[in-house]
């Protein structure tokens, strides 16, 4: 009887495979879909104006609940906050890539005007964001890019950021000794993009050792429990780099647990309020400061010009790329970061 | 009568850890008789029964199908030999049609395909239906069903399997007498079409109506093997319960009516629709009272009402001349009142607990308490007393119940209610399945309780006990008290015939 | 008689192995007071849930709540303590609120499964979403982050002599819930309904009352955990906690505890959560990427289980003809 | 009118309720491409929830469907990347995966007597922690895998609107209804569940049926896998991150009892099309994500309050009957 159901799944499988084409499949990107896309022509979505018109504006989030996401979202609001007939609405992509392609086929139903969107892989949204612009809805990505051609990508420095961290790291180690890294979700492209800066950046210092390194998914939770092991695992830890603020802040609190604090510095990135906070009180070294709350204003201010225009991705042969510029931030510097820059 | 025999049991021997429950048993079934199988409450008839079905295996002795002999090691023999069993608790599956019932692991199929011809199906099932004509429908939903037509169901099942030989283990216990007179024809018609019938049952009128041929276990041995001629209800109880009528043995006893101490419990009018119906009666303090009655006759649902286990309609109970609700069965307890269950496994105890918990399980209220905590000792010392008192085996605290021996799991049950100040004591079916030791063990105490005035409720099927240790026995039949028995002479005989309503048979 | 002594004893002598198996991988990180002290804080959570979602599982229940339940009390608290300031007895008010979440929301379950008869399973399958909302919608979303006054603070992350206050506050409640379990005439009520429910009734215990209870315990152990979890991140956010409930269930389980309710002990669920929590350490020590951790823990855990299945397993047969206990199959 | 039949009619109205209220208060909702949307939606979880509603009618569970999927994904991309296999090969390759791993979820609960719940928690962090093992890693970090040959990538396509996954989704229920009510393994999964004693009284292989309940999820995952990968053009190891949830909450939605033996394959196509509608309205509405979750919870509640309310009446009816009978002869 087992048998039989077999036939009846093989027969279903026949069926789909003939769907998929049984041909020897060439795998070069040449002729793929989410491209074919692009060279297709592209419906001309006639300009608004986007100071008068009705105008909704998705926000696509990797995960609502960061500090970071919520920095922009304030940022978009407030940019916008003064044309009462422009209107924001947030999206949870609850960390996951089919949320985000769902969402945003969704978002396409609705015809909103604008999509602003944290890819949680670039792979998995290419063709989601490529069929929002083939549709005339320009799609500006934060941080976290699509693999396909876009209306902008607006985000923080990544290679670079990993580099300037790396530098401060070794000169306040001395250009000797060992560093662990903590890092984040693996796949996710910026910080992949930020540890290979790191990285990259450290192996000029041939006495530095990057001895260790642990993903904690962007968790502060989890960041205390991969420092506690690093601390016992090893008895001379000189520095640690947590791919973003809030490992960072897990690490530091780890290590004040058993009092090591003077013996390494920690660094995170994004500069979050809180992680600010930790440096001036001295439990952080340093981080990279991005001000989250301008990025969003800026991935708004270019999503309302791309709407105004009435020409769209089309005509761009690759993603324009806005990098907002990153600051050093350590215990002598944090001082000059406004209170109300602090997100 | 064709006298070709059928199925033959030969010199069967079957002991449990050396307590021997078959002794050289025969029992031949002919082709298209009701062989009729009788017997006291451990007689050994479900013994027997669960050898030929495969469940257990006989330790000696011989089974001959149609003349030759065969191995019967599981359910599965024995279905392909042609015997198919109705268990008392069935083995349909609710959520099926009839259908889909009967033909469960043998649907018919279209063709080659591996799809199921419903239609053939149900044909097939209407069919059979009509051919012994059930009052089923193919298309029902088991679960719908009343007991008795899903009983049905199970038989016609038994049927389809072109069984030769149908054993029916107290068909009728669970059944409302309509249901019951359905049987009976079906069973009736079955027999006219060639088809052999073991059916035990307590119920004389039944065996008297149906049977061709009747055995008579008694203490696992054959006492006697009656043809249709023969089966005469008077003979039957005598060789059933063994003894002529003579003063020995508790085979009968006389009553003498207390004289007047001070009613203790007072019932009257009870009544749950269904289950029971105005049954009153009064207990005197320090009485034993014996309640008799065939499977089904509203004795446990009674009690369980009593106690507040189950709600009753309507009625009043007086406990020492106050008005008691037993609303819960903590505020019963409370009131005095202890209840061993008829179900020992499902209900009566927690398998996995410990004696000493399972003693202590309803006394917690006795049991002094340091800051919340239970003072250890004060329950270790309550669950020696119970060890001592019921002289429970082994005398190991600790051991969970559900590894002890039957006898010494009831001896637990009871055991905590002697814990404490009792005023009602109900035991429904105390010493079903348990061993000759430990039965007059419990007598005594029921009889040591109500001599210190407790009254004690005695829920039994044992005639023997009944008559051995109540003081005054009403008897049961369709929910109703048809008879008490309260002084004179009384034998087993007397209650069997107004438990079965043999004198309605009769005349 | 012997199987169940090696029964008895199987718990501590896995550990026990368990022990002498890192501290030869790892003879110098391993066996030092500073990592022991590590693993007992990063167990100190898990112990204190189990010690109070023992008691749904015992009466054959379950939550799955209690993840989020734990987000929902850590945020309560810490919003609690940003409204009055960081004032210190804040602190109090916040726990007190955080405690009565946890009570309220335990004391549904309880009510439904109950009265209505809905699987447990369902019912806090169900609340887990519904409470992560509330949760999300109370904080908007954001993580609020609480880096004062030192009396909350210090709740996570104090210490006292080598170990920090958790593992204190763990053993607390432990012993707390010890006592209830078998000191208790309620604890002997637990074992009893999850035993043989028909059984407890007739023996005239309420039944009800006590899954009420149970699952109100159960609650109120979340919500302490989410405020210990709140002071050592210093932050309160809606998936604080999330996830806990699958380790807090795998600790008791892989601690003898079993599903189908009736028995397990409290001290073996401890036993388990601090085998897990050593086999997380010790594969961080071993330096096995936390991606592939779930892999060796997944199937130690099919491991222990299977064997404690299999140790119970005759008996099981013996104690329960009815056939009740672990699905065995022809 | 059958008790299955009224309960498939109740859930299905409340999808009615559900789409009329949105399709009032939105203009959107009623287009055809958003009817199509939402089908497309309903279709993976319900590709899967035809699966899991074999193994919940047979009384189990499987958690692990979420990590399932990301294997079989990831399985895909290696294939696709180290290999020029013909995509129809990788896609059976793919599917013979599923059914491995559904394979090795009914060994464990049927050979180790595992509890399903723990079984499949311990398989859920098993599937991911593999998947994460054979990531394809450029450089040392993972990558998400794109998958973007035409041949593969038409599978995400439609004709007229309707898009290819929509057409097996239905294909899979049709098929899957069939097995349940015209083979005799359907049948036996109705007995498994409903009362595994009788079941194997009446001689049923209760573990080979149980066994292949869960081989034929890790069939339908695979499939959910094929078409979510395709119209991702992509995988990662994240797929699939608790989907189990979602499937599970259909399915129960749909009318499938936890406790086995009730439910069909048709209850839980409606089942996926109400949450996906209920997503889809939601967003509509521009509700907060929140509230989504509060909503999503509430309505599982009431569904299986329900539900038990409703067997609890059916089976008092019936009981009713039969003493009306009694009364009648007295």
């Amino acid at each position: 009887m087992k048998k039989r159901l077999l036939v009846f799944f093989m027969v279903l499988v026949i069926g789909m495979s003939l769907l998929a084409g049984c041909s020897e499949a060439s795998r070069d990107e040449g002729e793929t879909a989410a491209e074919s896309n692009e060279s297709t022509e592209s419906v001309e979505s006639e300009a608004k104006d986007p100071y008068s018109d009705e105008v909704k504006i998705a926000f696509v989030a990797h995960d609502l609940s960061t500090a970071v996401t919520q920095a922009w979202l304030e940022g978009i609001r407030n940019e916008c906050k003064s044309f009462d007939n422009i209107t924001i609405q947030e999206f949870n992509g609850d960390s996951s890539a089919e949320n985000q392609v769902q969402i945003i086929s969704e978002v396409i139903n609705q015809d909103y005007d604008a999509i602003i969107v944290q890819c949680s892989d670039g792979g998995a949204l290419a063709d989601s964001v490529a069929q929002a612009e083939k549709n005339g809805i320009p799609v500006i990505t934060l941080n976290l890019d699509a693999d396909t051609t876009h209306s902008a990508l607006v985000q923080m420095a990544d290679y670079d950021a990993g580099r300037l961290i790396a530098d401060e790291i070794a000169a306040e180690i001395g250009e000797t000794g060992s560093v662990v890294i903590i890092q984040g979700i693996a796949g996710v492209s910026r910080t992949d993009n930020l540890e290979q800066g790191f990285r990259d950046t450290i192996a000029n210092y041939p006495e530095i050792e990057i001895i260790a390194s642990q993903a904690a998914d962007f968790e502060k939770e989890k960041a205390t429990t991969v420092m506690n092991s690093f601390l016992t695992q090893f008895s001379q830890i000189d520095g640690v780099f947590a791919i973003n603020d809030a490992m960072a802040e897990g690490a530091s609190l780890a290590v004040q647990q058993v009092n090591r604090l003077d013996e390494m510095v920690i660094w995170g990135a994004d500069g979050e309020a809180a992680a600010l906070e930790m440096i001036e009180a001295g439990t952080l070294t340093g981080t990279i400061y991005t001000n989250c709350w301008d990025q969003g204003a800026a991935a708004a201010q270019v999503a309302l010009l791309m709407i105004g225009s009435e020409y769209n991705y089309s005509v761009l042969s690759k993603t324009p790329n806005i990098i907002l510029e990153p600051v050093i931030v350590t215990k002598d510097t944090v001082g000059q970061i406004d209170q109300k820059d602090r997100w | 009568m064709s006298s070709e025999v059928i199925l033959e049991a030969k010199n069967i021997y079957k002991s449990f850890s050396q307590v021997p429950v078959l002794q050289d048993v025969h029992l031949e079934v002919a082709k298209g008789e009701v062989h009729a199988l009788m017997g006291e409450n451990g007689a050994g008839k479900s013994t027997l029964i669960k050898i030929l079905t495969g469940a257990y295996t006989k330790d000696q002795g011989s089974i001959l199908w149609k003349g030759q002999e065969v191995e019967i090691n599981s359910l599965k023999d024995c279905r392909q030999l042609g015997v198919s069993c109705i268990y008392q608790e069935l083995s349909v599956i609710p959520v099926l049609t009839v259908a889909q019932n009967i033909y469960l692991g043998r649907e018919p199929k279209i063709g080659k395909t591996g799809l199921i011809d419903h239609k053939r199906m149900n044909r097939m099932t209407q069919a059979l239906i009509d051919q012994y004509n059930f009052p089923l429908h193919p298309k029902d939903t088991v679960g719908d069903l009343g007991i008795g037509l899903r009983q049905l169901t199970e038989i016609l099942k038994g049927l389809s399997a072109r069984s030769e030989l149908l054993i029916m283990d107290e068909p009728t216990a669970s059944l409302s007498g309509k249901e019951a007179e359905i049987l009976f024809g079906i069973i009736e018609s079955l027999k006219e079409k060639g088809f052999s019938v073991i059916y035990i049952s307590h119920r004389l009128e039944e065996v008297y109506r149906l049977s061709d041929r009747l055995t008579i276990l008694r203490d696992g041995k054959n006492k006697a093997l009656l043809s249709r001629q023969e089966i005469e209800p008077l003979k039957m109880i005598q060789l059933m319960i063994g003894k002529e009528v003579d003063e020995s043995e508790g085979s009968v006893k006389i009553l003498t009516e207390k004289k007047e101490s001070k009613t203790a419990l007072k019932v009257e009018h009870l009544t749950c629709k269904g289950k029971f119906e105005d049954v009153s009666f009064t207990v005197q303090e320090g009485e034993i009272i014996g309640v008799g009655g065939l499977i089904g006759a509203g004795r446990t649902e009674l009690v369980r009402c009593i106690y507040g286990a189950d709600k009753y309609d309507s009625g009043a109970i007086y406990l020492h001349g106050k008005k008691f609700v037993p609303s819960s069965i903590r505020k019963s307890i409370k009131q005095g009142l202890g209840f061993v269950p008829e179900d020992r496994r499902g209900q009566g105890f927690i398998p996995l607990l410990s004696v000493k918990r399972n003693t202590a399980l309803t006394n917690y209220d006795l049991i002094a308490k340091r800051a919340l905590a239970i003072t250890s000792k004060e329950e270790l010392d309550m669950c020696l007393k119970a060890i001592r008192k019921m002289d429970i085996r082994p005398d190991d605290p600790d051991k969970p119940v559900g590894l002890l021996s039957g006898g010494n799991q009831q001896k637990v049950v009871l055991g905590k209610w002697l814990m404490r100040e009792l005023k009602v004591l109900i035991v429904d079916e105390p010493t079903a399945g348990i061993d000759v030791g430990a039965k007059d063990e419990i007598y005594n105490l029921l009889r040591m309780l109500a001599d210190n005035g407790v009254v004690v409720i005695l829920v039994s099927s044992d005639l023997q006990e009944l008559l051995r240790v109540s003081d005054r026995i009403l008897v049961m039949r369709k929910g109703k008290i048809i008879k008490e028995f309260s002084e004179g002479t009384v034998t087993q005989a007397d209650i069997l015939e107004a438990a079965s309503g043999l004198k309605e048979v009769r005349s | 008689m012997k199987r169940i002594k090696f029964e008895r004893y199987s718990k501590v002598l896995l550990l026990l192995l368990f022990i002498a198996v890192l501290t030869i991988l790892k003879p110098k990180s391993f066996p030092t007071v500073g990592n022991i002290s590590n693993v007992l804080w990063s167990i100190s959570v898990i112990g204190i849930l189990v010690s109070g979602t023992v008691f749904p599982l015992l009466l054959g229940g379950i939550d799955l709540s209690i993840g989020s339940l734990m987000g929902l009390s850590a945020c309560i608290t810490v919003i609690s303590i940003q409204k009055l300031n960081y004032a210190n007895q804040s602190v109090f008010l916040g726990i007190g609120c955080a405690v009565i979440a946890g009570l309220v929301v335990g004391g549904f379950h309880g009510v439904v499964v109950t009265v209505f008869k809905v699987p447990p399973f369902l019912v806090t399958f169900a609340t887990q979403s519904i409470v992560l909302g509330i949760t999300q919608v109370l904080t908007n979303n954001k993580i609020i982050s609480c880096l004062s006054p030192k009396l909350f603070t210090s709740i996570g992350l104090g210490r006292i002599g080598p170990f920090t206050f958790p593992i204190y506050l763990m053993l607390g409640i432990v012993l707390i819930s010890y006592f209830v379990l078998n000191k208790t005439v309620f604890g002997r009520y637990v074992y009893a309904v999850g035993g043989n429910i028909e059984a407890a009734r007739i023996s005239g215990i309420d039944h009800q009352f006590v899954t009420v209870v149970s699952y109100m315990i159960s609650g109120l152990t979340a919500a302490i955990g989410g405020v210990v979890l709140a002071s050592m991140t210093q932050q309160g956010m809606a998936s604080t906690g999330s996830g806990y409930e699958t380790d807090v269930i795998t600790a008791a389980v892989v601690g003898g505890v079993s599903l189908a309710g009736g028995e397990g002990k409290i001290q073996d669920a401890v036993i388990g959560a601090i085998l897990v929590g050593l086999l997380n350490n010790g594969m961080n020590l071993v330096g096995v990427p936390s991606t592939n951790q779930g892999l060796i823990k997944g199937l130690v855990i099919i491991g222990a289980v299977a064997l404690d299945v299999a140790n119970k397993n005759d008996n099981k047969i013996r104690l329960f003809k009815a056939g009740k206990g672990v699905k065995k199959d022809v | 009118m059958k008790q299955s039949t009224v309960r498939k009619l109740i859930s299905f109205g409340l999808l009615m309720v559900l789409v009329i209220g949105f399709s009032i208060s939105s203009n959107y909702f009623l287009s055809s491409s958003n009817i199509f949307a939402i089908f497309r939606d309903a279709s993976i979880v319900g590709i899967i929830g035809v699966g899991l509603t074999y193994v919940i009618l047979t009384a189990g569970i499987d958690l692990s469907t979420g990590s399932m999927m990301a294997l079989v994904g990831m399985v895909m991309a290696n294939i696709y990347q180290y290999t020029l296999l013909p995509i129809w090969v990788m896609l059976l390759i793919g599917i013979a995966a599923g059914m491995t791993a559904g394979l090795f979820n009914g060994f464990i609960v049927t050979r180790l007597y595992l509890p399903e719940f723990i079984a499949t928690l311990s398989t859920m962090g098993i599937y991911r922690a593999l998947t994460y093992i054979i990531a394809i890693k450029k450089n040392g970090l993972i990558t998400s895998q794109p998958m973007k040959t035409a041949a593969f990538v038409r599978l995400s396509g439609e004709i007229k609107g309707i898009y290819y996954v929509i057409i097996i989704f239905i294909i899979m229920v049709v098929i899957g209804q069939a097995i349940l009510k015209y083979t005799r393994f359907g049948t036996n999964l109705y007995a498994v569940g409903s009362n595994i004693k009788a079941a194997r009284l009446s001689g049923i292989n209760t573990g080979r049926t149980r066994m292949t309940a869960y081989v034929i999820v890790g069939f339908c995952v695979a499939v959910a896998t094929v078409f979510q990968t395709a119209r991702m053009q992509c995988t990662t190891v994240l797929l699939g991150d608790g989907m189990e949830f979602n499937v599970i909450a259909a399915v129960v939605v749909g009318g499938c009892a936890l406790d086995g033996g009730r439910g069909d394959v048709i209850g839980t196509l409606i089942g996926a099309l109400f949450m996906a509608a209920l997503n889809n309205g939601i967003y509509k509405f521009q509700i907060n994500a929140s509230y989504q979750l509060i909503i999503k919870g509430a309505i599982i509640i009431g569904i299986v309050v329900f539900d038990s309310w409703y067997n609890k009446k059916m089976e008092q009816a019936s009981a009713s009957r039969r003493i009306k009978e009694a009364v009648n002869e007295q």
